[in-house]
């Protein structure tokens, strides 16, 4: 009989997981675990899906910058059908822990769709509406920036599903804390912050964008203060759990989104520098509750300003 | 056929070679890797550098870099690199006993064919992959080399050799006598690696000629493993393409099936 | 006889400078001449005043993350009156640059109190309007995120000078470019930006916010591609010259923001990283100019998206 | 007197000293300089590193660290140093021949009296700048100097030494028997620089008692010239008071003037 508490165990709204660790959308997939074993994530985020497949922007598409990375991919997903023919089946037969399916669309009833399609498919623990990817033209930005948008979009979504239902914010936004507030007013039951925040690079020799498309999203670790920031801003105004992200590439980047009010953590752009950066946070977060004698509830929101 | 188990090591360097300009090569010591990996597939590889550690956090670890397979005997595998930018600038640093990190193998690879004629074209840093790519083929097929580069620090051994400014072999552009090359030698394949106005010149010719062309082709890459879509480029006909990753569909595609004109 | 053009020459407005180089207000101050001589700057930027004096936020009030700076100055400054009688007397004793006073109020009408009071001092060869420092509550803040307050606070002032009159502008807002425009609309002579955007560092071992006040300001080379994506932005709306700032280390970098449509940049937390940052920006563009046999103005605004 | 003329410098490091511990100094060799500098003025200094390079762009450049004036005399001034975070990490990796980079003299250093009874209290890193002034004020004064630690690792020669672990010296707080220690050796005036509820401690104790203190205060500095207002410490009385600089206006402050219930 094992007496030990599991001192990394979390709530996220609807579900209790098993540790706080997580990943970001867009930066994760089936292809990662080949280097550590799954049940180091309390749960597994997928890539945003659209109604339609999108071919995505053209290249280049990616440049890293001084502390962190531009990625214009804008949203290249097979579409809601194949990914229910093809990507779900094979991640339900792989993944033992929880999936949230990350979606977007370009009107309320689109996300309503892709939600009552997904609805009747098993093996998925929630959503997180992206309503933020700065990616996109006209999508994603008009949703996330109006708290009353927002607002409607949870409350149409919300009645229809008993699943965990998470909100994706935007930092390009005068005022995250009242889109947060909107977000739990509509009856979101969890918040997932930040996406990407502007970003651009030029080469200087000539002029040339090194994004095609100009501006793309910026993230890594060159964002972690806008996104701790942010973090401790919506937990001080919402009561929903969060998910945090942002430039998190260790676990004491990590403890300190947890202290600022995360009850998760997401790791992104950290995948790409480091493979094993799930493993390194986890074991981290891990050691440090034991040695401390703490358990996830002594750390969260409980930063003092 | 990809790679679909890459695995993600640390091997110390095993020594390290100068060659001309700015080029050098890293050798590592496999013998298990060594037996999986292909011609054209490549690492994603990096000088040692774990992440931030709070105690100091002067030097923030950056992406790993594609660098192709070079030479693969028996367990002993190279990399022959460029310096070009803060990558490969970290990676130049490296002195035999420093430790390089790996991701791969990964991509697709070339197909090991026999009995053709087969033409290999290469510019500047095309040239690694297809070094290895002839020591499969030369027993099995006739193969002539065209390489060329900007000076003659960035050429290196092969069949025929062009430079930009003249400094070695022919002067010029090593597209320039292609299409009669490729008639003279009843050439009947092509693979190419290199930068891009070269392959796109090369696909020009072996579609005008109707010759097989395999073609190796870049993109910046963040993750190398098919994850994020960063390395996309335009791959079908013209009414039905789809934006595929050089990091997993590629980095080998068929000349024919690039949108040349959207790169 | 001199025959070479000076191809570092800018124009600011109403000013016509010798080079593009200036420095971020509250970072550089006659202190710093003590490195470097002031001609290779095309103008000075002093630290914003306000008409009382202000103490400022409590310590601490900096924390340095991995790629930039956090500080909760809190606007510390002398006030109008002593700025008159003490600091501006000095300041113009010393300089031969032109030099741009930076102000900030908390009603349209302090600022024109303000400006009223500066127009009848010499030696002022611009004013810089701060209405975006995230620092100090219920101010700036709320004038920098709508448009029509700045128009109207623009309009007001633009009025009773004929002096070069610059906007700051914040980056914590949704839209910048229609801020940009309505500082356009009001009768601004040009813009500045970035300000720093909302940063927070908490001590992992213990959960202490590095910052007394929590959320500071985030400058630093972290936040370029971001200043980058917002210059470009804004120098596609509008048609007033911008002063770009955020995150720029050296000319390189300042290369990127004159491509991305900046007429002038200005050196901020660089100051503090490496004190002869200005002259090297200096140096750097004036060598990269004349090796490419260029002028500014082949390159402000050309970049190629 | 503050120094209104900061120099900015570079300077090869001319020896380098292990002490116990996180501790080391960093000497170096400049005559000139050293007649500028008085006890109780810092430099900001820090591992000589340029400004990003576009071209390696790994390591980022961050912030001078201010450290005291520890030891000088004749051209050898001495950095006295602990470990504990990335800035006095990276110092602590310089080697003799390696280059230091510095700005200053800094502040305004210690009021240097004569004919009094002096006690000097210092805990951790407060004990390099008390050295200085100790072998200024020696010949012309009684001195008495009382250093605490926490461990054996953090304390240094002086007259009464106190360990929290009573691993060396006395067991506790330096702070424990001070007010006896003033009145029994008839001391006048304090000196004091260490961790601040030491300094908050012995500022209680010299109110009470009526003795004079002067007291050097830490802060997190940015520029350390006295521009950016980072630094700022609450000075004045109750009633009337301001937020001034450690790096201008100190960092040395009379102990009755600040306001240590605001720190
Ligand atoms: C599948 C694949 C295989 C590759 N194999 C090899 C190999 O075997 N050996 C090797 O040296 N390189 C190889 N490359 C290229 C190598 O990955 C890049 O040179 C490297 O990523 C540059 O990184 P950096 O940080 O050094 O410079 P960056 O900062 O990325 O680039 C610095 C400068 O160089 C330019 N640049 C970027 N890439 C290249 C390039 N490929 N050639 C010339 N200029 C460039 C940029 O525009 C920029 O101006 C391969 C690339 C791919 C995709
Ligand atoms: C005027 C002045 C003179 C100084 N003289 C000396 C000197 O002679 N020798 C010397 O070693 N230091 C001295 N210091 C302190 C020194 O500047 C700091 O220790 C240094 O700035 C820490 O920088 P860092 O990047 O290494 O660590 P940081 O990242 O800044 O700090 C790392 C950790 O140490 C803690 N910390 C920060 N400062 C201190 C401190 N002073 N003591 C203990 N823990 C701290 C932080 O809270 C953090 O947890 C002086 C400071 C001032 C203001
Ligand atoms: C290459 C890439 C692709 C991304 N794709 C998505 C996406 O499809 N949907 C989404 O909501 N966020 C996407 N993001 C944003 C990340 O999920 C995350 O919010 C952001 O990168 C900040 O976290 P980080 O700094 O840890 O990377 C993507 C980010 C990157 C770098
Ligand atoms: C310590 C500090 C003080 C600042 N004070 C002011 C100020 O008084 N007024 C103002 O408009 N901006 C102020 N700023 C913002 C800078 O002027 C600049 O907009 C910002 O730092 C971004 O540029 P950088 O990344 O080059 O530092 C301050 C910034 C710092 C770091
Ligand atoms: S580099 Fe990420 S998909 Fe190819
Ligand atoms: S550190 Fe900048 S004023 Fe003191």
């Amino acid at each position: 009989m094992e007496h030990a508490v599991n001192p990394l165990q979390t709530r996220l709204g609807k579900l209790t997981l098993h540790n706080p660790v997580t990943v970001a959308s867009g930066t994760f997939d089936l292809e990662n675990l080949e280097f550590f074993k799954q049940e180091l994530l309390g749960a597994f985020v997928c890539k945003t899906i659209t109604r339609e497949a999108k071919v995505g922007n053209p290249p280049p598409r990616l440049f890293e910058t001084e502390a962190g990375l531009i990625n214009s991919i804008g949203l290249q997903n097979p579409g809601l059908d194949a990914f229910i023919a093809v990507n779900l089946p094979i991640l339900r037969s792989h993944l033992t822990v929880p999936l949230i399916v990350s979606f977007s669309g370009n009107s309320i009833a689109e996300f309503g769709e892709i939600l009552q399609r997904l609805e009747a498919e098993e093996g998925i623990a929630g959503y997180e509406l992206n309503v933020s990817c700065p990616n996109v033209e006209n999508e994603g930005i008009a949703f996330g920036v109006h708290p009353e948008t927002v607002q409607c979009l949870c409350e149409s979504v919300a009645k229809r599903t008993n699943r965990e239902l998470t909100v994706k914010l935007s930092p390009n936004v005068t005022d995250i804390a009242t889109i947060a507030k909107a977000a739990e007013n509509g009856g979101a039951t969890s918040l997932s912050l930040i996406n990407t925040i502007w970003g651009m690079a030029i080469d200087w020799r000539n002029g040339n964008s090194m994004i095609k498309k100009g501006i793309g999203g910026y993230s890594g670790i060159g964002i972690k203060p806008l996104a701790l920031a942010l973090t401790y801003k919506v937990a001080n105004t919402v009561k929903l759990p969060i998910i945090a992200m942002g430039g998190i590439y260790s676990w004491q980047d990590a403890l300190e989104f947890l202290w600022a009010g995360a009850s998760m953590i997401a790791l992104g752009s950290a995948n790409f520098i480091d493979p094993l950066v799930v493993p390194k946070v986890h074991e981290g977060l891990h050691q440090y509750m034991i040695e401390n004698k703490l358990s996830l509830q002594d750390v969260v929101g409980k930063c003092v300003v | 056929m990809n790679n679909t188990h890459p695995q993600r090591l640390e091997r110390a360097v095993y020594s390290r070679e100068e060659l001309c300009g700015d080029y050098f090569i890293l050798w590592i010591w496999d013998e298990a890797l060594s037996k999986q990996i292909k011609p054209g597939q490549f690492f994603e590889i990096r000088a040692h550098a774990s992440l931030t550690d709070a105690e100091d956090s002067r030097c923030l670890p950056k992406l790993f870099k594609p660098i192709s397979v070079y030479d693969n005997s028996g367990g002993r595998i190279g990399f022959f690199i460029k310096k070009v930018g803060p990558g490969t600038i970290a990676l130049s640093k490296l002195k035999a006993g420093d430790m390089l990190e790996l991701i791969g193998p990964l991509g697709n690879g070339f197909p090991l064919i026999t009995q053709r004629r087969i033409l290999l074209v290469s510019g500047g840093i095309g040239y690694p992959p297809l070094w290895y790519l002839q020591k499969e083929l030369i027993n099995h097929n006739l193969i002539f080399w065209v390489h060329g580069g900007a000076g003659q620090g960035d050429v290196f051994p092969c069949d025929e050799v062009w430079t930009v400014d003249g400094s070695l072999g022919k002067k010029g552009l090593v597209t320039q006598s292609l299409k009669s090359l490729i008639t003279e030698k009843k050439i009947d394949l092509v693979f190419s690696c290199g930068p891009m106005p070269m392959l796109k010149q090369t696909a020009a010719i072996t579609s005008e000629l109707g010759i097989e062309h395999y073609t190796s082709l870049e993109a910046y890459m963040a993750c190398g493993i098919g994850v994020c879509h960063g390395c996309a480029v335009p791959i079908g006909s013209e009414n039905a393409w789809d934006y595929l990753r050089v990091c997993k569909e590629g980095p080998v595609f068929k000349a024919e099936e690039v949108l040349w004109n959207m790169l």
